[in-house]
């Protein structure tokens, strides 16, 4: 996945790294790093950023220190934190409670129209995976599945063996909000979504 | 090029000394005994009075748009097409109200509020400044759907401390709602309800087919449709059968693609109570 | 929601929040910016971070520009924007073309053209119904305006008191996928149109 056009683009020579928060590979390490939902490994970082993976540990390394006040500019609110081999930007643990209160002061959450059709979608679907899901609902679901993700209600099945895609399915917290003991007990909906399911959702029958 | 017959009809090959200028203009032209270039000069002309709308035949318009359209495939026949719909329709209005003074489709009220023809030309220019301004809306939309913000997902620690989800939604709601999320989204068709189209109702017309394969051996659909004018009713009634397939109500056989389409009341044992529910997937 | 602990700890009175990016209140900023995943006002965030909302919006300023290379420290691979009627992080621009490599994935499916333009009448007639949208179309909505629901780029305000008519304005959604802070931002369209139009929307023409 190197990006040469990238590398070109940047022209940030080995030689030039060791200043590496100065060059442009610590904005585009960064630019990975804000991101990214699961901590990254320096090997796919590197990957990501079109750098050798010594240049990236380093640059990584100053970032760490940047972040943490040891560099040109103040602390910052975030830190860079290694977490099961891999690296990913967390607010400063400082803030853990201006957090926790920013958090529990919201409203209480309703789930949009857009997520709970999405919820519904894999309730009946499932195992399915996002691109089923977003082709179902015709927009992209990306950040519906988050949602959906860090309120329990949805969980990661398995990964496609083929294509690695992940399947999702409903968790039991679904089931506690529908007041029911198993998917099974979802009323059934028309036969006529899964024998012709394909047709109808690509069809002109509208 | 435009499969078009008439080589005066067909703006690229019409004059070749223009043939720079045209192909900047890539849209829709329009040769016309008093009017000779692009369909947008076109209205623009009439929108400046400079030129008589009734002096303009729409049908010799609307024959070269569809040689024209012959020559566009996908989603941009599509566009064109609508685009089209939308000013033609436009100009047929302009041109009864300039034929009629008092056109009797304009409200008297209007009228007295501006000259009908205004109005119209007011309503196409408004037409064309929403089209105009959606290719900034087109431009914004694809620079922003490249653009990537922070949405990562809680940590654990600060996510339990999330508000409870408010969750007020039965398990009928919930299946309700997985069916309108299955449901078709966009088709594209050119859209026909604002003909106001009288609702046909599925469930009538089910009774109806009920009722003549009930009362004898075997019916064609052909036949089942017979006398039918309204488009409507004609697919109400074959999604009525459909339905009533579902139900193992009645059988059908269909001898070659495309052949007669034979029905025969196949129920061993029926409610008419079932009515009540059929084509409920229809409902909303 | 002023968080008086957090104020006490932070101790950064409005006397040294001029250097607001050397105080602790551009951390706890930083701390909010870093865990949301939409835009938050300048208003929800000094309530989250428990100072006025004057230094939350210099801090925030000073913000951007440190994060664009013009404080003490180098350019970042983020940026802080202003959409949607809030602030939130975003991967610098520059580095997009990196980030769709490394998180691949398809490109949302493109709006019609009659949706864009249906789009376009809604955010400049809003509140407006479906048939006043159409007449101005000249062709039924109804699926395109479907279409603009599920994607939550249109909203329903709220039903006609007399004819039931369901009114739409555009969402924050929209906002943020245009780019842009307010609905005020939108390009002027013709004067010619408002002396016309009201004439149009409420007369019998069709």
């Amino acid at each position: 996945m190197t990006d040469d056009r990238t590398e070109t683009a940047a022209g940030d020579g080995p030689a030039t790294e060791t200043a590496a928060v100065e060059t442009p590979l610590a904005e585009r390490i960064e630019a990975i790093l804000l991101i990214i939902d699961e901590p990254i490994g320096l090997v796919a970082l590197a990957a990501a950023v079109g750098a050798p993976v010594p240049a990236v540990r380093q640059t990584v390394a100053s970032l760490v220190d940047d972040y943490d006040g040891r560099g040109a500019g103040p602390r910052r609110g975030f830190e860079l934190r290694e977490v099961g081999g891999g690296w990913r930007l967390y607010a400063r643990e400082d803030h853990d409670d201006l957090i926790a209160d920013f958090v529990g002061g919201q409203a209480p959450a309703r789930l949009s129209q857009a997520a709970l059709e999405t919820l519904a979608v894999i309730a009946y679907k499932q195992p399915v995976t996002r691109s089923q899901v977003a082709s179902i609902r015709a927009v992209n679901v990306d950040s519906v599945v988050r949602t959906l993700l860090a309120r329990g209600l949805i969980t990661e099945l398995f990964a496609d063996s083929e294509t690695g895609a992940i399947n999702y399915g409903t968790t039991d917290a679904l089931l506690q909000h529908l007041g029911i003991n198993s998917i099974d007990e979802l009323p059934p909906i028309s036969p006529l979504l899964d024998d012709g399911a394909d047709g109808f959702d690509e069809g002109a029958l509208r | 090029m435009a499969p078009s017959p008439d080589p005066t009809v067909s703006p690229d090959d019409a004059s070749p000394a223009d043939a720079s200028v045209e192909a900047s203009d890539p849209g829709f032209r329009v040769s016309l005994s008093n009017f000779d270039g692009p369909f947008d000069l076109l209205l623009t002309l009439i929108s400046k009075h400079e030129m008589d709308i009734t002096e303009v035949s729409l049908s010799a318009v609307t024959n070269e748009f569809i040689a024209y359209l012959a020559a566009l495939d996908g989603d941009e026949e599509l566009d064109q097409a609508s685009e089209f719909l939308v000013v033609a329709a436009t100009l047929l209005d302009m041109k009864v109200a300039g034929l009629l003074p008092q056109g009797e489709l304009v409200d008297a009220e209007a009228v007295a509020l501006l000259e009908a023809r205004d109005l119209l030309f007011a309503r196409l220019l408004q037409y064309r400044a929403f089209k105009e301004v959606s290719a900034w809306f087109s431009r914004c939309l694809q620079r922003e759907d490249r653009r990537h913000a922070r949405a990562v997902r809680l940590d654990e620690k600060h996510r339990r401390k999330t508000p409870e989800l408010a969750w007020s939604l039965s398990v009928d709601d919930f299946a309700a709602l997985a069916l309108l999320a299955f449901a078709p989204k966009e088709m594209p068709h050119v859209g026909l309800d604002h003909l106001h189209a009288p609702l046909v109702s599925i469930r009538e017309q089910a009774a109806i087919v009920v009722t003549i394969l009930r009362g004898t051996e075997a019916v064609s659909f052909r036949e089942l449709v017979a006398g039918v004018t309204e488009p409507g009713i004609v697919v109400a009634r074959f999604i009525s059968v459909l339905e009533l397939y579902r139900h193992a109500a009645l059988s059908f056989e269909q001898l070659e693609p495309l052949g007669e389409l034979t029905l025969r009341w196949a129920a061993d044992s029926w409610s008419d109570e079932t009515l009540a529910t059929l084509g409920a997937d229809y409902d909303r």
